[in-house]
């Protein structure tokens, strides 16, 4: 079995961070992981994406034309990659930003969790990537809350792991809302 | 089995140049390739290597040579305009018959370009960009494992043959993370360096190391040794990967990212029933003509796929048997250029 | 009957390609006898730039690696880099140091790189017939300029010897000459100095001397060494630029 | 006495020797040598200090020194 | 018909820039080529001109380039070594499509080389040795009078097609003297250059010259436009000439200096009686893939002689019938490695 | 009411893309600002070098071309060679002129070029994500200087307005900062001064701007600010280095 | 009465003109902007003396000054 | 017709001043002419060689490699060089150094010109090569006496003009040698 999931934000909403996590997840269970990250031109501010592949056997392309599940964070992105999202798919959006969802999507399961929100109702804005990446486990089921928690030991910094109980909390935040 | 590590390609590089037991490192900063000189600037002291940042890569080229005319294994790496400026340096280490490896993280092009992954500087790389016509080994990974293992391998071979070793990839390679193994050194035979300068010694007699040949015949008689030394690289060291070609009605070619993308449009097509196969070089020089002349007896559809308006596709034409048809599909390099899985299999559809 | 004038025994016996005249056969010879002074011609690698010098491997009987135009320096840094225990020393021209090689001369002397750098200013090219040199006299005519340096085209002479003085890095530099035996014996005391400052880790060491190239000058040997004394010296003076011993 | 050996294979009659024998013992030949070269000379050795300035100035190194002591 | 003057290869190249109307001249010596800027020296002042001696080739393409831009005729020369430092200048200018003159007088290497003809910067001339898959246009003269003719023509072609010009030729046509006839520059339609940095001037809008081509798509855009123009100068710029082509059984192809040497051979060959022709090209870029392929209708076999182990064969190879046949005859560069005509009939009786 | 201040009109009323805090913007400025009072922005060629400053042509409305990383100095040369009545400048950071650029810039210099030089030293490589330049000062971290600039290993900073002015073809050379009120008024100060050496004819004018990149620096903009009249002034001194009106 | 105007498009909140007033009549507001920048506001009109420094400072040239006179 | 002639030396007999004579004097003639100068690394003392073809129509190739005449000035050249010239040529030597012509030529028509001393009575060492070249006219028949004295105005610049006259006469000494 093959996941592929893109995630999108600004600078600065933790993208990256959240990719590498959810790679270190996948490792944790036993999978090849392939994470691109993308950077534009203008590396400080402007957007920040990645994406992150993986499966049992060979990953494959690390880039992917129209992802089975996009996480977006900002409406700049929805605007730009939401579309992409292939037929069966799942776009799981930022509601607190991403307010306008004009391009209809259909086909797609879209699902809006108020991330923002959360972060903050959890005492920390910065910490809605985790609950991106909460949403992203719960509702695609491609990776187990349990290997998203031991992949933060390893996807932060030893001076931040203070900081993972915070974290689980925002992960499994992002989880409760998202899971159908 | 040791433990699996997850790092970003250009990190593998540098660790395995430490790895195989680089002793200096002198390198000047681009994008999409200063992980290398970063890492190496942490870790290489550590080990007692060298770290310079050169004041640019004329500088770093020329100390890469007066290191392996020490004798020690030495290396540099760059991109783009970078590469470009260390071409008289690159020929006079050929002219010189000294290893060292040099890294080439390509980015888009011509002029100042970007970090935009790309494969238009295949011929820089395999028709040598320096002047007497030369020859170097060019590896090119489509992994960060290979990242890794092929700059193993650029050292060894580049020590055995006296040539001088390019590792060829680009950002998507180069800023990809994957999880890999460490692999040690291989337990390579290598020739003892008899030939560097290291001082004459008591006795032993003066090593000189240099390009100059001016004596009768003397120039000519080289390029035609190395010209011998090149055919029995692509006899011995031509290494490539055929994934699902045994039936295959079209064989589609790439290397290094854009066969990572290619694999998934095969199996796509495969999926969907078209027997399609998959043959990339590892070895860009030398180039794996006996892999194409081989599998063009049977197979005479062939899609050539590079992020360029075509290089490859040459030695490609002239590698396979006559009555083989090649196609050719280029995304040349630049911001929002790089092609998908879906795209690919679109062309493969279009050319079965 | 003792002999008192030999040729020095890093210094090979063989005839030379230079022309009659030509001071290089001069410096060659001085920094041989730096060689045998300190006794390191077996631990020492000679980094030969591309001039009339290019045949330093057939001259001296020491381990040389041939340097691209102008790199020398860079060449030099990765020898002694890779061998710190050893004696590393460059030999170039005006045209390779002070022209093409001007980035890698600034920054191995910026970063005190341990190496003796000998450089030769003849006011011209040599090996490539007697084109302009950045060390080119005012008004002096050469292939390339046929009617007279003329500064306000191609600037002033570069005098390295105090340029690169202003560079930290730097822990000896002087100027030297050899047309007369008082300022041989003087440029055979400072070459030997360069050479102690690396024998004792003392840093980037810089000679740069004053040559003649009668055959690019289109003079007569002895009217090119008597343009050293009238015309060089007063523009190029000679002495100790930077001593870090005095300090 | 001192005296100085001047080896006709190296010398390439430059005369930069000349002009360091403040004595003038040293002088060019009039006739050119099998190269072309008018080679140096040594003339009245008896006079020579063995001051070995000319051989100090030969840009050839064609010129030995002897001296008894 | 004005009177015939007796001079150098490399004094009628640049006699024929003075004519041409070059405003600037940059360069560095470098043998066998600096009789170029001796001359210029000597003669562009008068005209009202600039020469100036650089202080490297880098400094010198790069003036080239400023000068270029800013809308004027501009030029370098150089060999081996120096043709090498300018690949990072010639990939700007070629990104920034600025035309310019390049001379080439190829000697032989890798490495610094000696000043003996050399054909083995055939592919460094003509893959682009420098970064970005961007092509230039070479052109190669075989005698003094297209010395001189072929310099005005990469003006003209450059200016036209806004791509850098090389004139490749060796040390054989540079050093070579022949009387030629100093043509009066050619009346050609040129483009104005609306482009160039002039100081954008009262109301006029602002002018930029620059490669940097970082929207989505631009740079691949930019790829496939060069592309595009790469091919029409196939069309309608493609030159050569043949010699007794009409009925040969045998076609010995070379460029340059061996195209010399090689048709007297095929005189001889001839007056022995066998049908032997010349194909010479006289653009290497564009490639005269027309002659080739039209040749090759009838006559399948061809002999490929050059003074390397093997470059522009590739392009033989690649422009010809698949049935037609191809043997090589090389003599890299080198001291007394010169072929003669009684060398090279040799040959011809051998492949015949 | 009266505008007093306002943007200057060779300056394009555009966001920049540089960091906030990042010098290079009040430079833009003051640039703009000579080019008006001089009113030569119709006549000037900007010529463009590799680094934060790549966008030039995005934020001057006049006439721009890009230079390779470097190169600057070579190709203004080259412009000003071909237009000789037109203004021509270079804008190089530390990277692009005292490391790459080395050899252009001194040879540049030394022909006495009449062109003005701008350039900004920030003791980083901005565009590339902060590397040690040329200008890196000791002990400074960097992410290849992660231990601090080590003197012995990469040499001490380089100080570019002391080195130029030992070359007579330079006119004008002075250093300044934008770090305080006071500080860029004398700044916009030595610009127009450089540029009226230009103007006059009077040859080579170059002018080192100390700035400061908090993105690089990791540090706040008032931080960064900070540094700059703490750290780097005390060690690069501000001043004219050369002035031939004085002579 | 002088005063100035700081253009929210242009103001990246470096705060650099904050220190330039000596009399701290530009200060940066608490709450980040669209972009996240907490951008410089002008207090206290009435007292600025139209100095333009805190205009001089910006390196966004978002700052422009008025003066009766 | 083509014609083809090598002429060797040491640097300083004036080689390369022999080619351009008689390149001009083949152009007064009316011919085309490729004058090829060939040198060896040391450009100083060393071997000096060139080879002139001219001819009414295409000269082809400049490079000769068993040329029909050849005209040799010293000993070493001799050794090297006189093997080469083609069955039915003819080499004419400068007999005052070419001593030992040990190499047997046949099929070669040997002739044997004393230059030096030829030169040296006509008072100038340094006309040596114009009495090869008027030997080389004289034997071969390839080029009129006229057509070198009409030559001398090109090849030699105008400050030495007043030697032309010395030079006819050292062309003729030569060629009254030589001739059959
Ligand atoms: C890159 C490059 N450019 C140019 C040359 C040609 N070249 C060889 S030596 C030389 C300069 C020689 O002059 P100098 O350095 O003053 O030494 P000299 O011969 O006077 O001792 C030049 C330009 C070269 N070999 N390589
Ligand atoms: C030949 C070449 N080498 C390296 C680079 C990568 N590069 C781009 S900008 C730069 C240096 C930028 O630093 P600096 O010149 O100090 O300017 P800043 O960005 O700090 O303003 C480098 C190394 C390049 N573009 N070309
Ligand atoms: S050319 Fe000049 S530098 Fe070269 S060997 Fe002769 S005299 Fe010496
Ligand atoms: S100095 Fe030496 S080479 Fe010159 S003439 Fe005297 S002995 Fe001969
Ligand atoms: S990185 Fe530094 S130099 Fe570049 S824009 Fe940002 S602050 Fe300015
Ligand atoms: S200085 Fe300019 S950009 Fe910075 S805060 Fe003040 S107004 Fe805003």
């Amino acid at each position: 079995m093959r996941h592929d999931v893109f995630i999108a934000g600004y600078g600065g909403q933790g993208v990256l961070l959240a990719g590498n996590l959810l790679s270190y997840a996948a490792i944790h269970e036993g999978k090849n992981v392939s994470f691109l990250p993308a950077y534009g031109v203008e590396k400080r501010g402007g957007s920040a994406m990645c994406t992150v592949v993986f499966a049992d056997g060979d990953t494959g392309s690390p880039v992917v034309g129209s992802p089975s599940v996009s996480v977006i964070l900002n409406q700049l992105s929805f605007d730009k990659y939401a579309a992409n999202v292939r037929l069966g798919g799942i776009c799981i959006i930022n509601s607190s930003l991403v307010v306008d969802t004009g391009v209809v999507l259909d086909g797609v399961d879209l699902v809006k969790v108020p991330m923002n929100q959360l972060a903050v109702d959890l005492g920390d804005l910065r910490m809605v990537n985790m609950v991106a990446c909460g949403a992203y486990g719960a509702r695609s089921g491609a990776l187990a809350m349990e290997s998203m928690e031991e992949a933060l030991k390893k996807a932060l910094p030893e001076r931040n792991h203070h900081l993972i109980p915070a974290n689980i909390k925002a992960i499994w935040a992002g989880a409760s809302v998202a899971k159908a | 089995m040791s433990e699996k590590i997850f790092v970003k390609g250009n990190e593998a590089v540098a660790m395995a140049a430490i790895e195989a037991g680089v002793a200096c490192y002198f390198g000047y900063p681009i994008t999409p390739q200063s992980d290398i000189p970063e890492y190496l600037s942490r870790e290489l002291p550590k080990k007692g290597g060298t770290f310079i940042q050169v004041e640019s890569e004329i500088g770093a080229i020329n100390m890469v040579l007066g290191a392996s005319a020490a004798g020690v294994r030495a290396m540099t790496s760059s991109s783009g305009p970078g590469i470009s400026l260390k071409q008289e340096g690159i020929s006079y280490m050929a002219g010189s018959e000294l290893p060292g490896v040099i890294v080439d993280i390509m980015r888009q092009g011509p002029g100042l370009g970007g970090i935009d992954a790309s494969q238009a500087d295949y011929f820089q790389a395999t028709r040598g960009g320096g002047h007497g016509g030369y020859r170097i080994i060019v590896l090119a990974p489509n992994s960060v494992q290979e990242m890794y293992d092929l700059t193993m391998l650029a050292f060894d071979l580049s020590d055995i043959y006296r040539i001088p070793a390019m590792v060829l990839a680009d950002s998507v390679i180069g800023q990809m993370k994957e999880s890999i193994i460490a692999n040690p050194r291989p337990q390579t035979i290598l020739p003892e360096k008899k030939w560097a300068v290291r001082g004459r010694g008591e006795g032993e007699s003066q090593n000189v190391v240099k390009s100059l040949k001016l004596g009768d015949g003397e120039m000519e008689a080289f390029h035609w040794a190395m010209h011998a030394r090149y055919q029995e690289l692509g006899e011995k060291e031509s290494r490539w990967e055929e994934y699902q070609t045994g039936d295959a009605e079209l064989i589609v070619t790439a290397f290094g990212s854009t066969a990572r993308i290619a694999r998934t449009a095969v199996e796509t097509a495969r999926s969907a029933g078209l027997k399609v196969g998959l043959l990339r070089p590892i070895t860009l020089l030398p180039f794996p003509k006996q892999a194409y002349a081989a599998l063009s007896q049977r197979c005479k559809r062939f899609l050539d796929i590079e992020l360029s308006t075509g290089q490859m596709v040459d030695d490609v034409r002239l590698s396979i048997a006559r009555d083989a048809e090649v196609a050719f599909y280029g995304r040349p390099p630049g911001a929002g250029s790089l092609p998908t899985p879906e795209e690919l299999f679109e062309q493969i559809r279009k050319n079965y | 009957m003792k002999q008192v004038f030999d040729r020095p025994a890093s210094l090979k016996d063989v005839q030379t390609h230079f022309c009659p005249g030509c001071h290089h056969g001069a410096i060659h010879r001085l920094v041989a006898c730096a060689l045998d002074e300190f006794n390191i011609r077996d631990k020492t690698i000679g980094c030969a730039s591309v001039g009339c010098s290019v045949f330093l491997y057939g001259y001296f009987d020491i381990d040389v690696v041939e340097s691209p135009h102008g790199r020398a320096p860079a060449v030099a840094t990765g020898v002694k880099r890779a061998r710190p225990d050893r004696m590393v020393f460059t030999y170039q021209g005006d045209g390779d140091l002070a022209a093409i090689g001007t980035s890698e001369i600034i920054h191995a002397a910026n970063r005190g790189e341990d190496i003796t750098v000998i450089f030769v200013n003849n006011t011209t090219y040599g090996m490539t017939g007697g084109q302009m040199a950045p060390t080119t006299m005012p008004g002096q005519k050469t292939s390339t300029s046929p009617y007279g340096r003329d500064i306000n085209n191609d600037g002033a002479p570069f005098k390295m010897a105090e340029l690169l003085s202003n560079l930290d890095g730097v822990a000896f530099s002087a100027r030297v000459a050899l047309n007369s035996p008082k300022n041989v014996l003087q440029a055979k005391k400072m070459i030997k100095t360069a050479f102690r400052y690396q024998v004792e880790g003392k840093g980037f060491s810089f000679i740069e001397a004053l040559a003649a190239c009668p055959t690019n000058w289109g003079m007569q040997p002895l009217a090119a060494n008597e343009r050293v004394g009238e015309e060089m010296i007063p523009y190029f003076p000679l002495g100790v630029y930077k001593n870090t011993e005095n300090l | 006495m001192p005296f100085i050996n001047i080896d006709e294979a190296r010398c390439k009659g430059c005369g930069l020797c000349t002009i360091a024998c403040s004595r003038k013992f040293v002088t060019l030949s009039e006739t050119p040598n099998s190269m072309g070269y008018t080679v140096a000379v040594f003339s009245e050795p008896e006079k020579c200090t063995g001051c070995a300035l000319c051989a100090e100035m030969c840009p050839d190194v064609a010129i030995t020194v002897f001296k008894d002591r």
